[in-house]
């Protein structure tokens, strides 16, 4: 009999329409880093809302050290030890890291707070697992690294071996991955057992142990890392095999489409420039992409470029023509099309229908309108040519509410409307940010394909594999600065990290 | 609209005929206040309520839902359908009601209060029908009365808080100032006598007249003649603080301020007979003596200068409380009004003017 | 397109069943009440109430007198709620309507009592004065970020003290009487052209105001559903970023959206006053059509049509009160009754997740808390 | 000087009510509901702590009459905010509109409770919205010199206090304010949102009744309870935005809103002040043409409780 923690067997999970979890059976070993991989929308996030006591499962039981526990809410989940950190942060922006951390099991006398005793046990926690925070600043202040620090020490101040990572990895920079794994490795060296959800193989070869594979709310299988490869691994989860690599020519670069000179903008947070003196050309059929550490200006300057934030100085040229002074409106319809970083920001009206976003920008073309009254049937005909074009999916077709699709559909839902505009130059930003291989397999390939027809492309991307497959020139931004130009094929990761860490930088202009 | 439910019931009444009251059926409407004013809305309520009771005849008050003369208008039509057919209205604000349904509604009479002759020119009406009749005051006579009482007491330093300024409360008022005036001048200390002048907005008192009334008492007011339904709580919660004074108004007070405020507070109050004229119209009217009102616009004031308390207006002797100015010396005042020895100007256009100091604030409301 | 779904799975019926299931627990609850203050009279009482103006039936002419009056009377609350209900659909709380309407009310009165403009002009003066006031709360908003609720509140209650000033003064109101003068004596050229007044019982309140009613109201609705400009705006109050993103002027359309509600606003005063139905009197109060036009809004599913039959609702509740006998009932029942109405529509949308039991209702999908769209005061 | 004094009392006397009322609204959307219903909360805890002071008779001792009606007036603020909580928390409605109904409903309901209270009360002869409480007003009034307090200032200082420590220094309180800005990570550490909203709320009832009997009795001995009370709860609601829903904030906001308020009032008798032409209803708009300005510059950077006015689902994300 092998010694599992926690036994998962049965469950089924069901909301409207739709079974979440159908059947779904997971053991998890005593100190094992257990990996679950599935697509977007496969049960994942269900199936640890049930451990954690977020949802009932209508069927099935969990077992904990092999006898059969009810898990109602979180404070039972806690009580058996069993903590989480869930995908999108829960950490209340406006509170210190320490209140963050005690939050919901505060010491207390007599109702007062005694944070003093709390401060000491969360500094012993910090040292010991070397998960450096600040307990005095505010959430807000603070990195998402940090953040994440903060998320895990809550889990540790709460004595829970059980640990589950909802798609930890996927707002860190690939230092803080890599911090992320050692962290976890030595977690589970303490005999902690860990559930980790995460879209990246190459996470899932470096920690996991094994891996469970979910499909549609269905259990494929459980695998041992160790005896597996990411290709078996993807094919498991979409139910055939996925390419990695992007398959590309050599890029054909033709007139220049965006100069962009000296542009600089102001940092609303601290008196330096967020962005400094940035000048680089994207020409007609290549795809160049700025690279570097979150938080290093890169959103910054895709607003000024864009026009979503003011710019303070500097020239844009966008097919010679300076559109440094113009209204996003007029970059709209000049030659512009930005797959936002942010799609449910900036990309989408969730409440308006898929048709209706369609048009989001083209709403007051002659195509679309005729005397300010909008031409439904245009609308109709439009979104269905894209989302079909596109393989959109969605549940009542371009009726659907965009808020009810999933996150990859909506992406693509954008990536549609963005390349289907008239436009010269396309501004990509994190654009599979959260998807699923299947669905990055198939963003990267239209990006290729919008490169192959002799469109720029400008790419803003986080993920070095992104980066290092899809551009044919990297430029690196580090605090504010493009601090080196490099061919994707004649740098290594290696080079990329002292770039983008600020150790290594190009002297262009100096010399 | 021409309904005229009621019709059928009082239709082949006459005003002679002998059993009438169980013909009649009473009603009143309101104006823009409730039957709890404190006021004229509560007396006319009152007194038609009791005079209802005691003839055993139905009786009902309606509430307009606006303060607006479609709005009384409705209520009327409402009290015709139900079957009501003498139709009690306090307040000018009635003349135009009146102007839209009298003469469609030949058989329901209709008591008004307060609506005078220029209300009714106003509202389009130079004469009035045979089923209806109306009564003025000459609250300025009132007013007077107190005002001249209240400076030969021996009070220099008076103030009169109104309640909103309507022609009923603006002629106790003005009449207020004259007397206090005549008063000054005959005791000769008019350079000395000072009265505050202000409107509240509202006839109900809260904190923000109340405040005003402190700043008033605390400046060396000595007594304020509080004119308006429920106003008088502003006045006397000031006044308690400081042993100040109070003079009441429509009716007797005494017994309401002093039971509120402290034993003395309330000095004296300038009286008016409304619910005297109520009961005696409707007795008149069941008595087959409608004639005696029909189309007639009464102006009501002092009828006799040798027994006040047939007066429609006067100070209540019953709880005098005043030493400097006597009973006697109130009943040469009446009889000099009387005989026109004093005359009060009535009109409402312009504060009098005078020798004493009047200091008219803005309207608290 | 061909029905997909069944009658009552349809939202807009969904919407009707579930005002209409609010407006009739309301009755209900009114009807308690009765019982607890009398209950030898209350269904009498409820009767009188809900009888209303048909009391006249044997008399046409006095019922459609009525009539008449009750739509005159809706036709401010009616204009108010689409006001409310155009901002909301736009994203914005507009609380305001209420100083709107009362700056409405300043600009129609000066203009008719103390310079003696006709009828459109006053009307447009009060149109413009809403939207000035709409617009003050919208470049607040706009442009210093203040939430449109607490601009709103605010305004409410500057307006109220200036339309004390302004109108207090002896060019509009009558010093001995604290009331406006009457339009019909003093200048009879600002009263709005009368509308069927036959047909109304003569009822010479019965004006143009009921027609121009209803055409703003479908005005509104086609401008939501049909025009690019609906779309801006219904995108802009979905989703500010994404209207930004997608090169819409968001803060244009703030303010556009605030002039436009406070226009209608503006529009329901003059509409209301120039059929000198009523005269103003000095207040120490907001007018409550700005907040009874929150409710009627809602009661009328956020539909511009609902809205109008929401608003005739209320007014006939309102008006209803009249007809209960005094000796038995106060006849501030009504008003409770009505304000318990209001508080149901708060339930409206529960109401509509229990007609609509299985299939639940999508909320927040894939939203994440703070994109949320949300009022903040 | 006798101005100077009345305008210490007035302002103390204001200063109470909007301390203790933007406090509630305070609580309130610190747990994440939005309370435009002050209004009528006060107008419900008004009533029942008038009633009391009606209700106890003649020769009762003050300290009893003191501490029933306050008791009454708190205990009557919590349960008309339970409309509040049950529509916005269970039924998820929306927070303006059911804020506004609220408002609503206190004036027609006292109105009407009150004329059933005096009708029964006096036999049928009394049947107005009126109470009459000048013994229960006369309890709470106590003198210093020449100023005139009242035992509602203390008890309005004292909560003051045990709000600030309450606001900072509680387990309680952490959880009220974690709802307030994100109730997800509130739930996913086991804290009950819907109960802390309660709290808040009933927080809110609490204050906004004792605001109301403070309104109503600190400066009057009669009221009359169809007229509400005046938008004194909108004030307290601008007060609180002020003092940026933070309580030692709110309290010198309160302060600041309440020397306006009484200069509308009192300022006839300040010799200079009354010589300008000015009129009282100037001084009445001022708080709220000061507010909206002082709001201008500093909203831009203004934290309403983030979770404000969007109803907690447990099921959505
Ligand atoms: N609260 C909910 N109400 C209704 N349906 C839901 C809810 N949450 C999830 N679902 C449904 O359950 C399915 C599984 O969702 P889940 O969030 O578990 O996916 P996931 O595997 O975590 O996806 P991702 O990789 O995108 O995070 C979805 O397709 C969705 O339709
Ligand atoms: N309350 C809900 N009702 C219905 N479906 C839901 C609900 N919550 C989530 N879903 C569905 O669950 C699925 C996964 O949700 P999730 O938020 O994890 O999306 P995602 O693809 O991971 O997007 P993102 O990368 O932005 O997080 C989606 O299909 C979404 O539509
Ligand atoms: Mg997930
Ligand atoms: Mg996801």
């Amino acid at each position: 009999m092998e010694d599992y923690v926690i036994e998962m067997l049965h469950i089924t999970k069901e909301f409207p329409g739709i079974i979440a979890n159908d059947d779904i059976t997971l053991q998890l070993k005593r100190g094992e880093i257990h990996a679950l991989l599935g697509e977007n929308g496969a049960g994942k996030s269900t199936l640890m809302s049930v451990l954690f006591g977020l949802y009932t499962p209508e069927k099935g039981v969990i077992k904990k050290d092999g006898k059969e526990v009810k898990i109602n809410n979180p404070n039972d989940a806690t009580d058996l030890g069993i903590g989480m950190v869930h995908q999108h942060f829960m950490l209340v922006d406006i509170f210190t890291v320490l209140d963050n951390i005690i939050l919901g099991s505060e010491p207390s006398k007599m109702g007062f707070l005694t944070k003093a005793e709390a401060r000491k046990k969360v500094m012993d926690l910090s040292n010991k697992y070397n998960l450096k925070v600040d307990p005095d600043a505010l959430i807000e202040d603070i990195t998402v690294g940090m953040q994440q620090r903060v998320e895990i020490l809550k889990m540790l101040y709460r004595d829970n071996d059980i640990l589950i990572f909802d798609e930890p990895t996927a707002v860190l920079t690939p230092q803080e991955i890599d911090e992320l794994m050692k962290i976890m490795k030595d977690l589970a060296a303490e005999g902690k057992s860990i559930l980790f959800i995460t879209h990246k193989l190459n996470e899932i070869m470096e920690v996991a142990d094994r891996c469970s594979i979910l499909r549609k709310g269905k259990y494929i299988g459980t695998v041992d890392v160790a005896n597996t490869t990411k290709e078996e691994l993807s094919s498991m989860m979409v139910g055939r095999n996925v390419k990695f690599a992007v398959d590309k020519d050599e890029a054909k670069p033709g007139k220049e489409v965006l100069k962009v000179e000296n542009v600089s903008v102001k940092s609303k947070i601290h008196a330096n420039d967020s962005v400094h003196n940035v000048s680089f050309n994207v020409r007609a059929g290549e795809i160049v992409c700025i690279a570097g550490i979150d938080g290093n200006g890169q959103t910054e300057f895709v607003g000024a470029l864009t026009g979503l934030d003011d710019i303070s100085s500097g020239k844009i040229t966008l097919c010679g023509e300076d559109i440094t002074k113009k209204s996003i409106r007029y970059k709209n319809t000049h030659g512009m099309s930005h797959i936002p970083e942010d799609r449910h920001k900036h990309g989408l009206v969730l409440d308006y229908t898929v048709e209706e976003n369609m048009i989001l920008q083209r709403y007051f073309e002659p195509a679309f309108q005729s005397g300010g009254i909008i031409k439904k049937k245009e609308m109709r005909k439009y979104s269905d040519r894209l989302t079909e074009a596109f393989d959109v999916r969605s549940g009542q077709g371009a009726q659907s509410i965009v808020r009810s699709m999933s996150g990859g559909n909506q992406q693509k839902a954008i990536v549609a409307r963005e390349m289907d505009r008239e436009h010269e130059l396309l501004i990509a930003v994190q654009p599979t940010r959260g998807l699923d291989v299947g669905a990055i397999e198939y963003i990267h390939k239209e990006i290729v394909k919008e490169r192959d027809n002799g469109k720029a492309i400008l790419l803003v991307s986080l993920e070095l594999d992104e980066v290092m497959n899809l551009s044919d020139r990297i430029l690196v931004m580090y605090e504010g600065e493009i601090v080196g130009e490099v061919d994707p094929k004649k740098t290594t990761l290696q080079e990329l990290g002292l770039y983008m860490s600020g150790a290594k930088r190009d002297n262009k202009e100096e010399a | 609209g021409s309904s005229n439910e009621g019709s059928n019931e009082s239709g082949s009444t006459n005003e002679g005929s002998g059993d009438a009251a169980g013909e009649y059926k009473i009603a009143m409407i309101t104006d823009s206040g409730d039957i709890t004013d404190m006021s004229f809305n509560q007396t006319t309520y009152e007194a038609s309520k009791a005079f209802a009771e005691a003839n055993n005849v139905d009786f009902q008050y309606y509430k307009p839902t606006e303060n607006s003369d479609e709005a009384r208008t409705a209520s009327f039509q409402n009290a015709v359908a139900d079957g009501y057919n003498v139709i009690v209205v306090p307040g000018y604000l009635f003349a135009g009601m009146i102007a839209q349904v009298a003469n469609a509604n030949p058989d329901v009479k209709i008591i008004a209060l307060d609506c005078g002759e220029g209300d009714f020119t106003e509202a389009g009406m130079t004469e009035l029908p045979e089923n209806v009749c109306s009564f003025t005051y000459q609250e300025e006579l009132a007013g007077y009365m107190a005002g001249y009482a209240a400076v030969k007491e021996g009070y220099t330093k008076l103030g009169f808080l109104g309640g909103m300024a309507v022609p009923a409360v603006i002629r106790y008022g003005y009449g207020f100032v004259q007397g206090c005036n005549d008063a000054a001048v005959e005791l000769g200390n008019a350079s000395d006598v000072q009265v505050n002048y202000v409107y509240g907005g509202q006839f109900y008192g809260d904190d923000a007249i109340t405040a005003q009334m402190d700043t008033w008492y605390s400046n060396g007011t000595e007594v304020v003649f509080a004119c308006g339904g429920g106003i008088y709580t502003s006045a006397g919660e000031a006044a308690k603080k400081v042993d100040g004074k109070v003079i009441g108004v429509d009716v007797d007070q005494a017994g309401t301020i002093d039971g509120l405020y402290g034993d003395g507070v309330c000095v004296t109050s300038a009286m008016k007979g409304l619910s005297a004229t109520v009961d005696a119209t409707l007795t008149d009217l069941f008595a087959g003596n409608w004639s005696n009102y029909a189309g007639k616009i009464e102006n009501l004031g002092i009828v006799s200068g040798t027994d006040p308390a047939l007066n429609y207006v006067q100070l209540p002797t019953e709880t005098w409380s005043m030493t400097n100015f006597t009973v006697d010396d109130y009943n040469t005042l009446v009889s000099q009004l009387y005989d026109g020895t004093i005359t009060v100007d009535n009109s409402i256009d312009a504060m009098p003017k005078t020798e004493i100091t009047v200091k008219e604030f803005d309207n608290i409301h | 397109m061909i029905k997909k779904t069944s009658f009552f799975k349809r939202p807009g019926v969904q919407t009707l069943l579930a005002s209409i299931l609010c407006a009739i627990l309301g009755i209900i609850l009114g009807y308690i009440i009765l019982l607890f203050m009398n209950s030898e009279h209350a269904a009498e009482g409820m009767w009188a109430i809900l009888k209303n103006f048909f009391k006249f039936s044997n008399n046409p002419n006095t019922l459609m007198y009525y009539l008449g009056s009750t739509l005159v009377k809706a036709v401010p609350v009616i204009l108010c709620a689409e006001a409310i209900l155009f901002a909301y659909k736009a994203g914005l709380f507009n609380i305001g309507a209420a100083g709107q309407y009362t700056v409405g009310i300043i600009a129609c009165l000066y203009t008719s009592l103390a310079l003696g403009w006709n009828w459109f002009l006053c009307l447009l003066a009060a149109i413009v004065a809403g939207a000035v006031w709409g617009l003050l709360a919208g470049f607040f908003k706009a442009f210093f970020n203040v939430n449109e609720v607490i601009a709103g509140i605010m305004l409410n209650w500057i307006g109220l003290y200036i339309c004390n000033i302004v109108i207090g003064g002896e060019k509009c109101m009558n010093q001995t009487k604290s009331e406006t003068f009457d339009l019909f004596a003093t200048n009879p050229s600002a009263l709005l052209p009368g509308f069927m007044k036959e047909v109304f019982g003569n009822n010479q309140y019965t004006t143009i105001a009921i027609p121009i009613t209803i055409v703003v109201a479908i005005i509104i609705l086609v401008v939501l559903n049909k025009t690019t400009f609906g779309y801006e705006l219904k995108a802009t109050g979905h989703n500010k970023d994404a209207a930004k993103y997608a090169g819409m002027n968001a803060k244009r359309n703030i303010i556009l959206t605030l002039v436009i509600s406070g226009a209608i606003s503006g529009m329901a005063a003059g509409l209301y006053y120039l059929t000198s139905i009523e005269h103003y009197q000095i207040s120490s109060s907001v007018p409550g059509m700005g907040f009874t036009g929150i409710a009627v809004a809602f009661l009328g599913g956020l539909h511009p049509l609902g809205t109008i039959f929401a608003g005739l609702f209320v007014e006939y509740i309102t008006l209803g009160g009249q007809y209960l006998n005094t000796n038995y009932y106060n006849p501030q029942v009504a008003d409770l009754m009505i304000a318990i109405i209001i508080y149901l529509c708060g339930f409206v949308l529960f109401f509509k997740t229990l007609i609509n039991r299985p299939g639940k209702v999508k909320v927040n999908a894939n939203a994440e808390p703070e994109k949320t769209e949300k009022k903040e005061v | 000087m006798a101005g100077l004094l009345l305008l210490i009392q007035y302002t103390l006397i204001f200063s109470a009510v909007l301390i203790l009322v933007a406090l509630g609204g305070m609580f309130s959307e610190r747990s994440g509901i939005i309370n435009l219903g002050l209004e009528g909360i006060m107008v419900f805890g008004a009533m029942a702590g008038a009633m009391v002071m009606v209700l106890l008779p003649a020769g009762t001792p003050k300290i009893t009459i003191i501490v029933l009606t306050l008791v009454a007036a708190a205990i009557s603020g919590m349960i008309s905010s339970l409309l509040i909580a049950v529509a916005c928390i269970n039924f998820k409605a929306d927070q303006t509109l059911v804020g506004t109904a609220v408002n609503m409903l206190a004036t027609a309901a006292a109105t009407v409770i009150v004329k059933g209270f005096n009708t029964a009360r006096s036999n049928g002869s009394d049947f107005s919205a009126k109470l009459d409480y000048i013994a229960g007003h006369d309890a709470f009034m106590f003198s210093i010199g020449g100023l005139q307090l009242s035992w509602f200032i203390v008890v309005a200082v004292v909560l003051l206090v045990a709000a600030i420590v309450f606001f900072y220094k509680t387990k309680l309180a952490l959880r009220i304010r974690a709802c307030g800005e994100h109730p997800q990570a509130a739930d996913s550490v086991g804290i009950n949102v819907y109960a802390m909203r309660y709290i808040g709320v009933l927080m809110s009832g609490f204050l906004g009744g004792l605001g109301g009997i403070i309104y109503i009795a600190a400066a009057n001995s009669t009221w009359h309870f169809d007229y509400g009370v005046a938008g004194a709860g909108f004030l307290a609601l601008a007060v609180m935005i002020f003092g940026q829903w933070k309580p030692e904030r709110i309290a010198w906001s309160a302060v600041l809103f309440a020397l306006f308020r009484s200069l509308s009032n009192v300022y006839m008798g300040i010799g200079f002040l009354h010589a300008l032409p000015i009129s009282g209803t100037v001084y009445n708009m001022f708080p709220y043409i000061v507010s909206l300005i002082v709001l201008a510059f500093t909203s831009k950077n203004s934290r309403a409780p983030k979770a404000e006015g969007i109803p907690y689902d447990k099921g959505a994300r």
